[in-house]
C-alpha cells in the first residue's frame, strides 16, 4: 500500500512478533469455506426486504435443506429445538449432509436415526446429557459412516462468530495443548502484541441453520426468552435461515421493543409457525422435555430392528408434526408439559 | 437554476434516485438521511435505513441529530448495537453508505481527521468515527458535499477513509474486501462518479445551469471526462412535496 | 507441546500460511496493557458477591476514578451518557486520565472542559454530530495537550470484545491502507486458512467504565433499552464498572426475566441512582436531548473567558448534579424533554 | 462407612466443601450440581453458579436434566449465551469447573472422547463438549468420579481436556493462561490433589474405611503420596439433612 511502504519506510523493517513457524496444526478435516468473499457475494444478492416469508416445515425443508448441504441446528442439546424440522428432514430422505455438532443430543439422534450425515464438526455428539448415550447414534459414528473434526463448544461458538463478523478466523484460547486441537482443522498463532499463543479457527458459513424461537412476524424477526446458546452468532453466520416459531406475531409488536429482536428479518429466509415445534424438547417457559418420550427414544434405539419399526411409528408413516404430537399423547399431554415447565418452582 | 427548489433539495433528491428499492443504506443526520427517507417514502418501499450505533429500520418520523438518538431506532425492526451493524456491514449485506469529510481527493479517499501537522493539528477535525469502517465494508459509498477547491483536493491530508487509495487494485492490495469503494458524489455543481480501471473521479452530470468549466474551477485536480457530459435530472414535483411535506417538513436540512 | 511435537513430527515441518513479515504496523502509541493475564490476575480478585453497591456519584468517582486512570465512558455521543458521574469527574479535578473515544461527544466535551485528560483512543472526538464541533475541545486538542492515536468506531468495539474474551486482540477488517492505520497502534496480519490480511488490534481494558442504564438492582444487574452501542463489550472489558440508573428495581424483578439482563452484576462494582443522569443528553424511552442546553455550551465555548465562568455556574459552584438540574430548569424542563421524546411521533 | 450415609453422599458433602463462599463455579448435570447446591446451601450463601449454556445464578429449585435446559436459569440473574459464560472464564471470572471423563491419567489430563483407533473407534463419547473451555480458562477444574483402574489409566486415549499435559510448565507452554489446571478429584475411595512442581496426581485423604493399598489396586499408575494420608471427614448431620430436604428431595443423584 502507497501510504505505508512509501511514506514510511520504517514500518517495512519491522517484523511483528506474530511468528508462526514451526507452531502446531490441527490434522481434522476442513468443512466448509472459511473465505469471507464468498460469503460477502453470497449475502450481496440475499434478499433484504420485508416479505411474508411463511411456509409450512415441510416446504422449508424442500426449498431450503438439500443433500450434501451443510447444517445447523439452534438451541442446545433438547431444548429449544426445531424438531418440527428435523422430522421433516428424515421424511425428506436428506443424504451426505455436514452438521454442526455443538452439543447436540436429541437433533443429532435424530439425523443419525435418517441416516442424513456423512460430515460433522464435533463438540458434543452422541450424548444425551444426563439422559446417557444414544446407542444409534453411537452406532452410526462407530461405524465410520461420518467423518468427524474435533472442536469445543466454546470454538464453535467463535468459528460462527468470525463468520458473522466477516473475517475468516477467530481466536481462542481453549484447546491448546490436546488431542481435541490434534484432531481440529485450527492452527496455533501467536498474538502480534505479547507474542501469546491462541487457536485460530476458521470461520464457518453453514449453508443453512434452523433456529426455534418464542415468537416472530411473518418477515422473520424473532425473540428468544431465556438463554440464547449460540443462536445468536448462527443466525449472522448461516447462509439460509429457517425460523420456526411457537407464536406469530404482528409486525408492529416487535418494532414496539425492537430491543428484544434477537434476530432481524433481513436474515431470515422461511418462517414456520411451530406451536410446541420443540417437543420432545425443553421450551423454556413454555413447556418442559417429554423425559418419558426420550427414555422410549433411548430403550428403542438398543435394538435396531425395534428402532427400525419406531421411527416408522413416529416418523416416517407420520404425515407431519401435528400427528407426532398426538401420538404422542395430543393436547393433553402438552399440557402436563406445560404445567411442569410454568409452575415448576411454586 | 429553477427557483422552484433550492440546490440542498436539488442534491437531496438526485441522491435519493441513487438508492433502489430493497437495498440496505447506511446513513448519518442530514442530508444523507433526508435522501434516503425520501427514497423510501418514493421509489423504495423496501429501502432499509441502518444507523452505525444500532438502529435498523427505523419508521423516521423526525430527522435524527445523533446517529444514536432515540429517533434512529424509533419502532425500529431492532436496536442492537455498533458491532451489529458494522458486522452486518462486513458480511457483505449493506450495500450503501453516505460518508462525509472535511476533504477528497481523486480517488474518493476522505479527510475527516486533520488538516495540518498532525500532532499539532491546524484543524483538528473528528477522526473516523465509523466512517473508515462503512467506507472499507459497504459495497457501495455515496458523498454529498459541497463542491469547491478547499475541498476537493490532489491529495488528501489525512486519509482517514479508503477510497481507491492510490488507485486501481490498492483496495484489494490493502486488504480490503473486493467490488468495495466509492461510487456517486452528489454536489452542489454535479454527480460524479469513478473511472472504472482508473477509479479516478469523474465527472457524470451537470446539474441544471452549472457548465463544466465551472465544476473544473471548483475541483482541485483534473477530473475525468466522459463522452458526453448528461444533465442531471431536475427534482419532480412529487419528489419535493414528498421531501418538504413528509421528509423535512420543518425544513432543518433544506433550509427556511 | 508432547502430543504434537513428538506423536505428529508431521506438524513440525508445517508452516501455517501466516507470515507478517514486512506487513504494515500503525506508529500511534498503545495506551495501556493488552496481556490477558495481567486482566486475569485483576478479574481472581474481583468479588463474585451479591452486595449492595450503591453510592453516590461522588462516592463512586472518589474511590474508582484516579488520576492517569484509562476511563471510558458508555453511550454513543450525547445519548445515554452518565453526565451525572462527569461532572463529578470535572469537580474532583481528576488529571492526566487516558479516554476511549468513540463517538464521544458531550463527553469528551466535558472532560476537555476539565482538562482532565492526556491520552485518547480516538474514533470520534471533538465532533458534537449535526450540533457542530465543540470549540473548546478543539482548542485543547489542537494544542498537543493530548496524545493521540487514531481507531475506528467499529476498532474499539473490537478491541473492547477482545478484552471481554479474555483475549490480547481482536480482527478488523477496515482501517487497511489509511492514515487512520497508520496513526493507530494496530498492525496488519494474515489469515492463516484464507492468506488474507486484517488489522490485528490490541484488547483495550479499560481501569474504569461508566455506564448509564435503565434499570438496575443494588447488586449492578442492568437493564438497557433500545441500542447498547458498544455498552456489553465495555462492561465485560473495563476491570472497574459505575452502573448510573434512571431506576432502581428489586433483585427480583430482574430475576423474573433474566434474558433482559444486558450487564450482569458480578460486573460491577457501584451503584448510582441517578434519575435523569443522562441529561442534558438522550435518554430513550425517557427524555430527549435539550438541544438549548447544548446550544448554551457550543456559545460558551467560543469564548475561553465566558466558558470558565458557563463552566463555575453550572459545573464548579454547584452542589451535585441535582442542583443542575435545577438550574437547567428543573422539574419543568425535564417534563418538556420527557413529553418530546414518549410522544415524539404521535 | 457408616450406614448414615451412601458413597453419593460422600462424595457430594467432600466436593462442597472445597468450594468458598463468594466464589464462582461452572458446575454441569447431577453430582457437581448437587455439591454446588449443598454448598450454597450451607456455607457459601454466596457461591455463584453458572451453566456454561448461559444461565448465571439461577435459583436452582430442581435438577437440571441439561447444562441449557430452563431450571438453569430459572429466576437467574441472568439468561445470556454460551459465548457469555466461556468469556467470563477466559476473563479469569470462573473460579472452580466440574469436569468428568471416561478417562483420568496422572496429571489430570481426562478423556471423553473415544477409546480404541480414533477414526473407527471401540467406544465413541461425546466429545469436549464445554469441558476443554472450562478445563484450560478457569482457575481451578474439580472432578467427581468413581475410581477404578479402568479410568485412572497412565496415560488417556484421547486427551480431550487438558490437565496438566506432560508436567511441569507444559501447560503455560501450551499456551493456557498460567495459574490454572486440575485442582483436586473427589472420588468414592478418596479424595487427590496434585504435587506442586510434578503437577502428578498425589492422595489427600481417604475416606473412612479405604486403606491406601485399595486407593492403589484402584489407580492404574503410581501415586503420588503425602507424608501423612489425612481421613475425609465425614458428612455433617446438617450437610445431609439440607442434600436429602432442599438440594435432592427425589433422590435423583444421592439415589433411592
Amino acid at each position: 500500500m502507497h501510504m505505508d511502504t512509501q511514506e514510511n519506510p520504517r514500518i517495512l523493517d519491522q517484523i511483528t512478533t506474530e511468528t508462526p513457524v514451526g507452531l502446531p496444526q490441527g490434522e481434522g478435516p476442513l468443512f466448509g469455506d472459511p473465505d469471507p468473499d464468498a460469503a460477502r457475494a453470497f449475502f450481496m444478492g440475499k434478499s433484504r426486504s420485508e416479505t411474508d416469508k411463511r411456509m409450512s416445515a415441510k416446504q422449508a425443508v424442500e426449498r431450503f435443506i438439500t443433500d450434501g448441504c451443510y447444517l445447523a441446528i439452534g438451541g442446545f442439546g433438547a431444548n429449544r429445538i426445531p424438531t418440527v424440522i428435523l422430522h421433516e428432514i428424515l421424511r425428506a430422505r436428506r443424504r451426505g449432509m455436514a452438521f454442526l455438532g455443538h452439543t447436540s443430543t436429541h437433533d443429532f439422534q435424530l439425523l443419525c436415526a435418517g441416516h442424513c450425515l456423512n460430515r460433522v464438526d464435533a463438540a458434543y455428539i452422541v450424548g444425551l446429557e444426563a439422559r446417557g448415550l444414544s446407542p444409534n447414534a453411537r452406532r452410526v459414528v462407530q461405524s465410520g459412516e461420518v467423518e468427524l473434526c474435533e472442536w469445543t463448544n466454546h470454538a464453535l461458538s467463535v468459528r460462527l462468530q468470525a463468520a458473522a463478523s466477516g473475517l475468516s478466523y477467530g481466536l481462542l484460547r481453549s484447546m491448546l495443548g490436546t488431542d481435541t486441537f490434534r484432531r481440529s482443522a485450527g492452527k496455533v498463532v501467536r498474538c502480534p502484541f505479547t507474542g501469546k499463543k491462541f487457536v485460530a479457527l476458521p470461520a464457518l458459513w453453514p449453508d443453512v441453520a434452523v433456529i426455534h424461537v418464542h415468537e416472530a412476524d411473518v418477515f422473520g424477526n424473532a425473540r428468544i426468552r431465556g438463554i440464547s446458546v449460540a443462536d445468536m452468532e448462527l443466525a449472522r453466520a448461516a447462509k439460509r435461515l429457517i425460523i420456526t416459531a411457537e407464536r406469530l406475531v404482528p409486525n408492529l409488536e416487535i418494532r414496539q421493543d425492537p430491543t428484544r429482536t434477537a434476530i432481524p428479518y433481513y436474515l431470515v429466509d422461511a418462517v414456520v409457525h411451530a406451536p410446541f415445534g420443540s417437543y420432545p424438547g425443553n421450551m423454556p417457559y413454555e413447556y418442559f422435555s417429554d423425559e418419558d418420550h426420550l427414555m422410549q427414544w433411548l430403550a428403542a434405539e438398543k435394538d435396531p430392528e425395534i428402532f427400525a419399526r419406531f421411527l416408522d411409528q413416529y416418523i416416517y408413516q407420520v404425515a407431519d408434526f401435528d400427528e407426532y404430537l398426538q401420538l404422542c399423547g395430543g393436547l393433553g399431554r402438552l399440557r402436563e408439559l406445560r404445567d411442569q415447565e410454568c409452575l415448576a418452582a411454586d | 437554476m429553477s427557483a422552484s427548489y433550492n440546490m440542498m433539495e436539488m442534491m437531496i433528491c438526485a441522491a435519493a434516485r441513487i438508492l433502489e428499492d430493497g437495498k440496505t443504506v447506511a446513513v448519518g443526520t442530514g442530508a444523507p438521511c433526508a435522501a434516503a427517507m425520501l427514497a423510501q417514502k418514493t421509489h423504495a418501499p423496501n429501502l432499509v435505513i441502518a444507523f452505525e450505533a444500532g438502529g435498523l429500520a427505523p419508521r423516521l418520523s423526525q430527522m435524527p441529530i445523533s446517529v444514536g438518538d432515540s429517533r434512529t431506532f424509533f419502532q425500529a425492526n431492532s436496536a442492537a448495537g455498533m458491532a451489529e451493524m458494522m458486522t452486518t456491514c462486513a458480511r457483505g449485506m449493506v450495500d450503501y453508505a453516505f460518508l462525509g469529510g472535511a476533504q477528497i481527493d481523486k480517488y474518493g479517499n476522505l479527510n475527516s481527521t486533520s488538516v495540518g501537522d498532525y500532532k499539532k493539528p491546524k484543524v483538528r477535525f473528528p477522526g473516523s468515527g465509523g466512517a473508515n469502517d462503512f467506507a472499507s465494508l459497504c459495497w457501495r459509498t455515496l458523498i454529498m458535499t459541497v463542491h469547491n477547491r478547499s475541498r476537493f483536493v490532489e491529495k488528501v491530508e489525512f486519509l482517514t477513509s479508503p477510497g481507491y487509495l492510490g488507485g486501481e487494485g490498492e483496495r484489494e492490495e490493502a486488504g480490503l474486501p473486493p467490488g468495495t469503494g466509492p461510487y456517486k458524489i452528489i454536489t452542489d455543481l454535479a454527480i460524479l462518479g469513478y473511472g472504472e480501471k482508473s477509479r479516478r473521479m469523474r465527472l457524470e452530470s451537470l446539474h441544471p445551469g452549472v457548465s463544466v468549466d465551472k465544476v473544473r474551477e471548483n475541483t482541485g485536480f483534473a477530473l475525468e471526462m466522459p463522452e458526453k457530459v448528461a444533465l442531471t435530472p431536475e427534482p419532480t414535483a412529487e419528489a419535493l412535496r414528498v421531501l418538504r411535506e413528509q421528509v423535512d417538513p420543518q425544513r432543518y436540512v433544506i433550509g427556511k
